[in-house]
């Protein structure tokens, strides 16, 4: 029975196996490398032999044929190689000049734009949402396509300033983590609760051990033990809910999106930067979030005619200054982007740098 | 005897665009008549519909496994099976790929047969931790489906509790910037900590990235608890020849723009006749100049590692990044990476036995503080650690000559 | 019949040296025979050998006042009086001198003369807060003194919780770069709360500063409460001609290192013709370039001031620096000047209304939030108070489109 | 009675009436100004008219007679007029070329260095000390004296890469502020309190407010009313002494001295900074605090050979990074240079940016 045949506990594979043998030869013997086109990159080894990358765009979640697919392409220009990036970009590589075009033909022929690479816009870092998470306030895929209908340009051609890394999260929780654009969940009430459910499913201490601002408290409800939350001190952070469901932070028209912008993870040049609140209460409008994706493309916009090369999205404002910002993109400016969590000092102006 | 597609006018939206289409992926399997497949992701289409129609999700957790195995596998049930039962069940097997995300075409297909006759043949490359994400597959199938699949050669990877599928950099493999080798790294790491990823009972998640140079291309920083980033402490290697060209190609003025006026420390002049002036012991090894003259220079020859620790995202406190507990290790020998080993079994020994439960490394260290944290973890005290040192008063001082002579001893022994 | 210089040999030798040595100065009055002060000083530095020779301090505070005034005199009772009597009491009159520490030699013998009859003839020009210090003087002959220093036109300066003592750059008077008039800012708002400098009754000190540009000579940025900081919000006045000359001073590498690569904005670029391309919108107004080029570059035309609030020193929560609220005002007619003093007024009654007892209103702002000392002061929101936006997704955004409608709307209103 | 007299509320008087003629013709009218020499500035207004200032150390806690010798001297050569600047040093201001260089002779002559313009080590901000402060841990005017004795040439120089700011606070409330370097007070060991003298002078609430870590708490000692303080949490802040005498915190031993570097009040450059501790455990070590001297002059002593024209002290340590002043200067690093009061996270190396 298969049942009780005990697993392999083998851990991840070695690499080398599935390597194009021309990665295998030169393995870190690259000397250089640059870009002879958007969406290719070349890399050349000390030993002068030269590897070319042809990157597309997927949707990440593939279905048995697309990725079939995409295991043809790699058998007919790659050696039957083939690798995808840390962004669900797919990645053919070849050591032979003259695959590159007939190979970004093909892509662009069966439907994989080719880009995403150098100062471009990457592919939109992808959650779960709907299609398949718990606790999702709404979906990833659907924003990631509507949105990189709307960017498909952008992820063909290297015009943007410097590299764009846009992502998305279905809920606060922030699975799609920080981004030069983040377009994530913002509740913007507190949960309800679903006092029947609670006494069935909570472990009502370790639900009121989440809440951030103890806004959680033990009560009887009907005479049956359930919670109650302090809705003048709730953040609306949704952290009560994966621990509870009856604490029913999901709404379909409380549920916003908000827009952040500025996060970096490299720390190339500045160092890393965590993304900014720039606009909230946007509905959550499935299934193409055109306000969303207006917003992004108005933000993108802004830096691609402003910024300086090399300068991310969080370094162009720094030295543009949030005044600017606020004004080459129209968005307002509330309380809401004060900060006035822990340490919200930080993120005040303690000096005279002013920006007119 | 076919079930009928469900209508879905609102997912249809995302069938037109330039990008390609996860919505013609999912209605191309739930139209393929006759595969095991297709009327479950009718149902699932079904359902993601009703999401789209309510704004609102209907999966719940619950709790599935593989023999042997403490986690890997993300549970799902509808909360709507009574309108959508095919899909009522709609496991995720979380597998780990080779580091570097690399696949023979072979290897792809193997998978996509796996999945077309145990799952719903949706699979997604990758996750945001680096899991080749099987998604779709009832309880009754999820063990046959991971039989197949570790019989390839695969494992599965983290969920829950434990340590946590890792990511790395393509590093040496195609990137002359690499300083270490990423993926020999990551499986050493990984490979290593299989029990406490299959059977995970710390107080909560750990996740480790590894990053072969300051560009961060695995985002290490700030999304891993441990993340592991490629370094030199030489001077940097020039070609003046080529920073030459360079200044002749973009100009000096826009040169000193990109170049000169754009490095974080002050490190770099131009000279009257258009080399490099470099100030290595300014220089904090961002990439940048690097970056912009990929042909003129590149990292140094001593390179080796740092390591940054406690990195993630949004619960409890904010976000939170990694900050540097290890400025350099070389990363040359197999004995290199063994010590890199040990210091991570330190390092989730401390943790799995002093964070209170649900809470990550970054928080906990913030809790006990760094210098706990480091005695815990038996390493030494280093200026790379902080950005600067105190700014307040608030500190009894009355073990100063002690810790001076530490230091100073420290110093001594080095220099013998 | 005076009484005997006492030994001070550990004073002694801090007579030694290049530097204006104090203790010499306190010898030549202790010395002084017959004057008033001869034997409270030879008591005085009895006192203070002994604190150099215990490393203690021997003094402590009680209740001295004059007529009309709850603060101003800082009250120092000897705890070694058994030992030297003279100088049992040893009190301190605060006073303010003009703005900008501007004397003739009159008034400074004035006070001399006045001091050598009432004090110890001991004055420090001045105290970290901007005070004439007139040190040393016994309980029954404050009030004397004090009458007679009044007279010539002077005021006692703030002690307690109260308003404090004032401080302001030499400003238009001698520097350049002033950008508004700190001596006429600094009289016009000293002189109309001089009931809250010399009747504290505020819940803790607060204190104004003014320094006429970026380069904060006044330390109020970092020292004050509210901090008044002059700024321009055109372009900056160029002088080419001047920048190539200093380029050609310089050295072209030279001018890029300390000129544009020093600009914290990267705002300047160096054309290829030795003149300045100046993006004045990236600009902070930082003063550095101007430092650096003080016959080519210069503050713009349309100038005014920046307010900082909440700067102060170590106690409770460590220090705080001010932060920006009003990033711009004009400060040329008189009724701007009444504006600023409106304004300091709305400062002040909230913070007498809503601070804690010994809380500063740093403290205060920290503790209820900025946004709600800003509409507590009826003032705006502006995108300058903040370095940068919330990095955490912990808020309540519910009033989301209220408070945009509401920034639109003054959009709107602004331009019309 | 002169005790019945109102006082005339006047307010600071009028600046005007105190200033040289060529300073209230050309008030605001000022074009740029140079250095001729150390210690002496030329302005130069719109109208070409030119100021000299004579700059020059003082004792700032002054005798009489040397304040009139200053009054002569600004009688002979200023026309009657003088002021001090915002550090204590005295500025005299003539139009006249020619007084220049005889009031620089007279000045030094007399005892005045002269000095302290542009990039030397300005006057050390004083504070009050055991001359006159109810609180204070060490002496101020004794080691702003012994520190100037050795910094004078650094005065009379403009050898610095810019200016130096030296500070020296007598205990921690630090009334001296932030420097580039400050010579602050240091307490090593909790408060011993005088139970005694508790029940006759201390507001006990009031005290235990003021304890930054809530270390102090009411207690019985020997039938009678006091405080005890948790030697645990106590981080000798002093800030307990103040309100309450009998929490006796100065020590002759283990109150000592610490060395902060880096502070910066303007907002030139770079944003304004607090001063970071760099030396702790120096012995209170009356009369001329020789060991604190030894590491004051060794960090200038880096900071002159190395740093950059224009680049504050805490501007060059970033730039060169901590390591490598930790290493120049040879002071050792402890486990307390970690920050570890609220928000100490922000002082951690959170980027792969390291100095080497
Ligand atoms: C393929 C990939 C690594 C992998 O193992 O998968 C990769 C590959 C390279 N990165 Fe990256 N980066 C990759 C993800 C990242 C990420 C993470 C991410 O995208 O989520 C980052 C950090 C993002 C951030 O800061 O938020 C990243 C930050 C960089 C940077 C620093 C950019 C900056 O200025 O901040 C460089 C340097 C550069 O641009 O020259 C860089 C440079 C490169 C180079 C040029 C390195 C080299 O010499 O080969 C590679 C070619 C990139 C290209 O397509 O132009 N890569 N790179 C990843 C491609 C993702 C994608 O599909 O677009
Ligand atoms: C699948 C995935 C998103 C995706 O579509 O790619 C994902 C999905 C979930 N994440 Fe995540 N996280 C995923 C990568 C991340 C990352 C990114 C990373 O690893 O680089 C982060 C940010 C980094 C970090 O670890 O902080 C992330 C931060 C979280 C957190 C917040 C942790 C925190 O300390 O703040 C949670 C909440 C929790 O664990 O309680 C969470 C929880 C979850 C749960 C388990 C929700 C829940 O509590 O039930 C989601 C299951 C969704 C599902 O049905 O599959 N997920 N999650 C990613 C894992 C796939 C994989 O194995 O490759
Ligand atoms: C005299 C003076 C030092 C000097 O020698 O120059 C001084 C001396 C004292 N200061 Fe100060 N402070 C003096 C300027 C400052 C400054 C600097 C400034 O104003 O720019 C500060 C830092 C800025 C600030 O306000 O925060 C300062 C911050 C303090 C504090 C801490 C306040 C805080 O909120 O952290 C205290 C403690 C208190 O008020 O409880 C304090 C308290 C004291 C007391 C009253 C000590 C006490 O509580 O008994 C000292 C009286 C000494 C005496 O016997 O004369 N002093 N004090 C300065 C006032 C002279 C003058 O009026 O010109
Ligand atoms: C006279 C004085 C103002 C007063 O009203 O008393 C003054 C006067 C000038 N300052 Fe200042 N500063 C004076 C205290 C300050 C202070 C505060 C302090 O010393 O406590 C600061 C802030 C200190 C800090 O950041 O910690 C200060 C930061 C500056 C700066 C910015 C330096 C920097 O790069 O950070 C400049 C710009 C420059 O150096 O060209 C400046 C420039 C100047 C100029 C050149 C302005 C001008 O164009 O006339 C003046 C001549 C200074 C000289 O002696 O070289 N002044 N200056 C103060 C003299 C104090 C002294 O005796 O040395
Ligand atoms: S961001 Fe939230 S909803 Fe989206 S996958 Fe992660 S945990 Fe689920
Ligand atoms: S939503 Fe967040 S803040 Fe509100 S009760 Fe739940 S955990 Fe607490
Ligand atoms: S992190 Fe560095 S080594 Fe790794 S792929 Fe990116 S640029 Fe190359
Ligand atoms: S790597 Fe970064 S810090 Fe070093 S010289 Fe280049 S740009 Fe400057
Ligand atoms: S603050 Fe500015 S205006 Fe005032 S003296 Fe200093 S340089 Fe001049
Ligand atoms: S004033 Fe400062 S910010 Fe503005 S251009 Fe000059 S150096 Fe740059
Ligand atoms: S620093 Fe402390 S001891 Fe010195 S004058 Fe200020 S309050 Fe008194
Ligand atoms: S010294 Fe400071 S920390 Fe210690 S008891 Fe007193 S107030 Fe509290």
């Amino acid at each position: 029975m298969s049942e009780l045949r005990r697993p392999i506990e083998s851990g991840v594979p070695d690499s080398t196996q599935f390597m194009h043998p021309t990665l295998v030869k030169n393995y870190g013997q690259w000397a250089w490398h640059d870009r002879p086109r958007p969406g290719v990159l070349r890399h050349v080894a000390e030993s002068g032999e030269t590897m070319y990358t042809i990157k597309a765009g997927t949707q990440r979640q593939m279905d048995v044929y697309t990725i079939r697919k995409l295991a043809d392409i790699a058998d007919e220009f790659c050696d039957g190689y083939v690798r995808f990036t840390i962004r669900s970009a797919v990645e053919f590589m070849t050591p032979v000049e003259a695959n590159v075009q007939p190979l970004i033909d093909r892509l662009e022929a069966e439907g994989f734009p080719v880009g995403g690479t150098g100062n471009s816009v990457g592919f939109i870092s992808h959650t779960q949402g709907w299609l398949h998470c718990d606790i999702p306030g709404t979906d990833a895929s659907g924003v990631v396509k509507a949105l990189m209908d709307q960017l498909v340009d952008e992820f063909k051609h290297e015009e943007m300033p410097n590299r764009v890394k846009i992502t998305t999260s279905c809920c606060q929780i922030n699975c799609g983590g920080q981004g030069d654009i983040a377009i994530n969940v913002q509740h913007t009430k507190p949960p309800v609760i679903n006092h029947e459910l609670v006494a069935g499913v909570c472990e009502r201490p370790a639900v009121i051990a989440r809440c951030p601002v103890a806004a959680i408290r033990p009560a009887l409800v009907n005479g049956k033990p359930s919670l109650e939350v302090d809705e003048k001190k709730c953040v609306c952070c949704g952290a009560c809910y994966p621990p509870c469901p009856p604490m029913q932070i999901n709404d379909p028209v409380n549920s916003k999106i908000a827009i952040w912008v500025g996060g970096k993870h490299s720390s190339t040049r500045s160092k890393p930067m965590f993304h900014k609140l720039v606009a909230a209460g946007i509905p959550n409008n499935a299934p193409r979030w055109p306000e969303a994706a207006e917003i992004v493309r108005n933000i993108l916009g802004a830096y691609k005619a402003d910024a300086r090369a090399w300068e991310r999205m969080g370094e162009w404002i720094e030295r543009i200054g949030w005044p600017r910002f606020f004004e080459l993109t129209g968005l307002p400016f509330t309380k809401y982007h004060v900060d006035n969590w822990r340490g919200g000092r930080a993120n005040l102006n303690t000096s005279a740098h002013l920006h007119f | 005897m076919s079930k009928k597609m469900p209508e879905t006018p609102l997912l249809d939206q995302l069938e037109s665009g330039p990008w390609p289409s996860f919505v013609t992926g999912l209605k191309r399997l739930a139209t393929d008549e006759g595969k095991p497949y297709a009327d479950y992701m009718k149902s699932l289409l079904g359902q993601l519909e009703l999401s789209y129609e309510t704004r609102k999700g209907y999966w719940k957790g619950g709790t599935v496994g593989v023999f042997g195995y403490g986690a890997g596998v993300i549970p799902r049930f509808s909360e709507v099976a009574d309108k959508h039962p095919e899909s009522s069940e709609f496991h995720t097997l979380r597998i780990m790929p080779a580091p570097g995300f690399f696949y023979d075409t072979k290897t792809l297909r193997d998978l996509c047969d796996i999945w077309a006759e145990h799952g719903s043949g949706l699979i997604a490359l990758h996750g945001q931790s680096g899991d080749i994400m099987m998604q779709g597959c009832r309880t009754e199938q999820v063990q046959q489906a991971w039989d197949k699949i570790n019989a390839m050669g695969f494992d599965m990877g983290g969920a829950g509790a434990g340590v946590r599928t890792a990511a790395s950099c393509i590093g040496p493999a195609r990137c002359e910037q690499a300083c270490f080798d990423t993926l020999k790294a990551h499986r050493t790491v990984i490979n290593d900590f299989t029990d406490d990823i299959h059977r995970p009972s710390l107080p909560y998640k750990m996740k480790f990235k590894f990053s072969g140079c300051a560009n961060d291309c695995a985002n290490a920083t700030q999304r891993a608890d441990v993340a592991v980033i490629g370094t030199w402490r030489d001077d940097m290697q020039v070609n003046q020849d080529e920073v030459k060209a360079k200044v002749a190609q973009l100009g000096r003025k826009e040169f000193i723009n990109q170049v000169i006026r754009m490095c974080p420390s002050q490190a770099l002049a131009l000279n009257d006749d258009d080399s490099l002036d470099i100030d290595n012991k300014s220089c904090v090894r961002c990439m940048h100049c690097i970056n912009v003259c990929t042909k003129a220079l590149k990292p140094g020859k001593d390179r080796g590692i740092a390591i940054l620790v406690g990195g993630k995202r949004t619960l409890k406190i904010g976000d939170l990044m990694g900050s540097v507990l290890v400025p350099f290790m070389k990363m040359d020998s197999d004995e290199d990476y063994e010590r890199l080993l040990e210091l991570a079994h330190n390092m989730l020994d401390f943790f799995a036995e002093n964070a209170l439960e649900h809470e990550r490394t970054g928080e906990m260290i913030e809790r006990i503080g760094v210098v706990n944290y480091l005695e815990g973890i038996g390493l030494e005290l280093d200026v790379n650690m902080i950005a600067q040192p105190r700014t307040n008063s608030y500190v009894r001082t009355d073990g100063w000559d002690e810790e001076a002579r530490k230091w100073n001893d420290r110093k001594t022994n080095a220099a013998e």
